[in-house]
């Protein structure tokens, strides 16, 4: 049915020396790439890549209310969209929101709202409208660690900033951040989202099979993970920051020395 | 309702019906109501009530799976459950409800996808799970996921056969092979302490929701958080193997009564 | 295209004793079996069986109206759903609804609201939810038997019970209360539901072929078993009342007594 | 409109635009204006003005009765013909009508579903028989019923046959067989008055609506009550009994208009 | 597919005469019919005939928005639907709008805006809608023609009457207001709707292939088939009024004279 | 934004970007971001972000054209690229903008459809143009229709052959032939004067718009004009030879992208 040929079962998930068969050891992230403040029109925006995932997340508000009666009187409404692009998984997906795609909206949803101040604006609505240009497994996760720097450029006041990173179970080993190939020929997923200094895990799914052993063993590593990539969040905004401080001091210099 | 009521019991240890925090609502399992489903069964499971029918019907297999039948399963909060359900296309509320069952029966391979292949890539058995919620008394994804589990269980398949190009039924029945028994187990933080079997009044005042799918081998097939807040790690660990006794007591009600 | 065989077209619907498949005489109803108050969120709720009919009925209202336009200055708006569940009937339905589904809601509406006394209630609605858990032959007719007990269970002011019965015609016969194999291999149907003091017919359909005579035919005989039905919603409603006054009762004797 | 004059007047015997209790608006029809239909028919009863086009195609029988061709009525109340009609989905009077003209053509067996069959359980003629309502003033049950008629008259079908896969034409046409010519009358109680053919200002005070719907043997193929009352059982006798009679004159009428 | 033989591909769709396949020149219209007013319940309405496109159209309005807030505080919103009749093509067309309708509802919307004067009736609708009856290729022009003529048949306040016509490319010549198998075996299409006095044209869509000469040779050809329709509009306004006048004057004369 | 200064400056012949009446603003354009589609590009025009993703699938041909494939073009104005875009069914918007951008490939042939038939009749393959709009500043028109044709350029398509019933590939891929290079030019008019590649600002002053689309040829191969009001014959005639320039500017830039 397929353009061009889906990765192929491969013989094995993990060789001899432990490797996985992107080369990664079992306990290794993917290669990551964040970036915020990309889009012109939304008010806060992120991109991130997270071995072949391309993800990019607008957010728009704290603003008015449409339609009317979603408001709510005491605090801002956050409404969020996970949606894929017809062209970013091996078969052409209907532009048409799916079931998993509105199940993955609201758990994604339901990540974020711990860690926002939605009560200083009441009334309001903050969207998140997260497009997966391509997708790799572990999108839900990488959509979350991307939407929440993206609410950050947006200047909405958080607690902190939510990190997610799957584990998997292939080969009968806890393995970090699947690909799609071991998430498709794995046993287990687990995504898992984190407010590190909080310790509070705010998103957390789970299908396949593990002992109650593995899950420890898994939830850990995600955690871990979830800290790492936490650093590398905050990394992200410094620079942005940076720049910006840059930009404007060069800016105002010359108004100083003058 | 007083919601404060609620959170003070919890707080020290008691809930507002008088079970203690790791205690479910009584669970009362019919099977076979539905006499034109393959299989049925209602569960009370306190004043919830859900009603799970099956139906096996013949059709194609998906084009990247030609070697397996299929599995579909359903959710419908129908407005008659509860003031807050409404009419239209199912809602957030009921997809997650669906999908949670069905990564449960899924993911625990409790139906043999393979078994219902009639002709490779061209036929196979398509099985409908198909969730009724009746009254909405909260933790409707357990009474789903056993509701679902005892009508499997219940479930008679006419045996079929190719001839030429048309599919046939050869005559005969035979029950629907069960490989596993998932059973959802569901928790609620209230505060800070965390309950099982959360009650409709519960779930008003609960920050955060957690539900374990086990299996019959006590090994997880499905996890979902829900809710505006999240739990911390010890809370997820306990929960984990609370999970895991509790759902052993439940399948086991829930297969005896699926035997009838 | 079915999971069990659907029932074969038997060889003759009435046999030479004029008795039919399911050995009932042409005037007979099948076995009816009514239920009050058995839903806990509903405001009013009964259940029906007759033959394999399984009918859920709740009402819930009079209640604010939503959305606000459909509210009516000077009276409630009645609106009603009469919904099949996907394992209702032999093949499954999809769960939306169907046009068969959206006309019977129309005219199941329209047999109820001469009974109900909507000017009391302005700008409110009663909802009236028909769930057909199993599908028999004459379900739109038991859904009506169902929903007046479940409007009187919730209080709603009536002039009086609806009742319905369906009359067909099999071999040439006119015959009561048809089954669905009756249904499907007999000549006509012709629902009716009757108000029965007010002599009142709130619903007719028919479809198949009639002489004008088997029309009268049936009309009597369908209103003689809508009054026998109404008898027993009587009762039903007798018998729960009776026993949550004798619940009532039993509670407040000590204090009586103390 | 004053709603009270209407009603006065019908209580005298009277109607507002002067016809007799059992009298019909002035009737007219055409038939054959849409070329690229295989039939079509306008009717104008009074002022209220349906257009109905048939439609033969190639296409599947249902799984369920492989031998048989298929018949589809629809019908659409378009915002053009009315300003209490909307854009969007079919409305709730939209599917009554549509259900009601088909129950007639279909119960009366006008069609013979069997001649539709090209090969059995593959391929079958479909005849789509699309109701346009163009101007409502009333009473669109009856105008549509004798529209879909005159369309069906009027229609030609191709010759089909199989060849290998696929269906060919054979060439040349022949009339589509009707078996029977069902006309719908119908009724309307304002106060405590039986009128036939109500038109809109009329529909606007009825308290109930009857729908009899008469084959070409004087028998009944369908009814249908609507409205927000009920009939006691001597209007409904009376009503049948002079839906006989009015069919027939009306049958006649749209019969002669269908043979041009 | 098709229930009739749909028109074969013609040998030649000019002949060695210079005639098209129904004799017209390649400068001729076809047979143009125009009515206005036949409608009942719509405020305004008009019918064309162009070779065999029927198209009916319906004006409503001014009137209250509904709902409310598509009203704009400063002018008249115009809607506009373009729907076809099931039964108006070769192969029955589902009754659903489909794309291209959307877009001629659009673009049809969009030749008629700059001549109403909106700006008289703030917060109003003005609902025109347009019924394809039956197609023959140009039927968003002959839709626009009609449409022009219902709103001045509602009394709609207007600059000046839009006429249309289209244009196109039939063995490499143009032709103008091409039929049905002109346009499917033809090389190019040219829709145009024209203000003749403001020499403004407010519908422009193209498709096929023209040279920057042949598309200005159409304009001009386009333009001047709409000058000579919007004659024909006139006429058609002027005997509709004439009419009137007479039955006004009929009227009036015996109470002149009493 | 002031509304009066975007007008005042055009007047003079000015733009609030500082470009000429007739210039672009820079278009930057990369390929082959997606490994998972067949052929990708994305186009910067100014502040608009587009991208365009090609997937090849094998489907089955239209009933009517047997012996071609099928082009589909879809997009997408999801609400992440402006705060006036919504959730919910494609707009009139989009689908105007689909449809501009399907017409000028289709009608300049760039994809022979028959070349992509595996089997007459019974297998083809079905090229999916998606384009998507990421940021939203303007003439949305013609960031698609480069990214489109960028896209398309950039496609490689697996061969296939029949193996009995079934379609398999054979090894191997190609790139996908393009036989014509269309490119849109869109115009805005603001007050009395006509400008190229209208931005946001623009777009929200202008009385109307046209697009004309030219083929590697120097032809018209579509157009569409919008908006509220209208041009007269002479601003028609110069924008459709200035867009034959400007096209032919733009498409070197978009091949040569794609060669990458």
């Amino acid at each position: 049915m397929n353009k061009l040929p889906e990765p192929k079962q491969p013989e094995k998930l993990i060789d001899e020396k432990g490797l996985r068969i992107d080369g990664r050891r079992l306990d290794q992230l993917r290669p990551l790439k964040l970036e915020v403040g990309l889009l012109d029109k939304a008010d806060g925006s992120a991109y991130i890549e997270q071995g072949k995932n391309k993800i990019l997340v607008a957010v728009y508000g704290p603003r008015e209310a449409h339609p009317k009666h979603i408001a709510m009187p005491e605090r801002a409404v956050i409404r969020c969209r996970y949606h894929m692009a017809p062209f970013s998984v091996d078969e052409r997906k209907s532009p048409a929101p799916s079931r998993r795609e509105m199940e993955l909206s609201k758990v994604i949803r339901e990540s974020l709202e711990p860690v926002v101040l939605t009560d200083l604006y009441p009334r309001t609505t903050i969207d998140v409208f997260i497009e997966v240009l391509q997708s790799d497994g572990g999108s839900r996760c990488a959509g979350i660690t991307a939407a929440s720097l993206a609410l950050a450029d947006a200047g909405i006041p958080m607690k902190e900033l939510v990190a997610a990173c799957a584990v998997g179970k292939i080969q009968g080993k806890m393995a970090l951040d699947l690909s799609d190939a071991e998430d498709k020929y794995g046993d287990a997923d687990l995504p898992v989202a984190l407010v590190p200094n909080m310790g509070l895990v705010t998103l957390l799914q789970m299908d396949g099979n593990l002992t109650t052993a593995e899950f420890e063993q898994g939830l850990s590593m995600a955690m871990e993970a979830c800290k790492t990539i936490h650093s590398m969040q905050r990394e992200t905004l410094k620079k942005k920051y940076a720049t910006i401080k840059d930009a404007v001091e060069e800016r105002e210099e010359p108004e100083i020395v003058a | 309702m007083e919601q404060k009521t609620v959170v003070d019991l919890v707080t020290k240890g008691k809930r507002i019906d008088e079970r203690g925090l790791e205690s479910y609502r009584p669970i009362q399992i019919q099977v076979g109501l539905i006499e034109k489903a393959n299989g049925s069964a209602q569960v009370y499971l306190g004043k919830s009530k859900v009603l799970a029918g099956i139906k096996i019907e013949t059709g194609e297999p998906f084009p990247d799976t030609p070697e397996e039948g299929v599995l579909t399963v359903n959710a419908e909060l129908v407005p008659l459950a509860s003031p807050s359900f409404e009419m239209g296309p199912p809602s957030e509320a009921a997809i997650e409800l669906s999908r949670v069952v069905d990564r449960g029966i899924r993911e625990s391979k409790a139906i043999d996808l393979k078994s219902l292949v009639i002709q490779k890539g061209k036929k196979v058995q398509v099985v409908y799970v198909d969730v009724y919620v009746l009254d909405h008394d909260g933790n409707l994804i357990d009474a789903a996921s056993m509701a679902a589990l005892a009508a499997l269980a219940n479930s008679k398949v006419a045996k079929m056969e190719m001839k030429g190009d048309e599919v046939i039924e050869k005559g005969g029945h035979h029950q629907l092979p069960l490989n596993n028994h998932p059973v959802a187990v569901t928790f609620a933080k209230i505060d800070k302490t965390i309950v099982v079997d959360p009650s409709l009044e519960e779930e008003q005042v609960m920050s955060a929701r957690l539900t374990v799918t086990i299996d019959k081998n006590g090994h997880l097939c499905a996890m979902q958080k829900g809710g505006l807040y999240g739990f911390i790690p010890d809370e997820l660990k306990r929960a984990v193997n609370l999970a895991v006794a509790k759902a052993a007591e439940n399948r086991a009600k829930v297969m005896a009564a699926a035997k009838g």
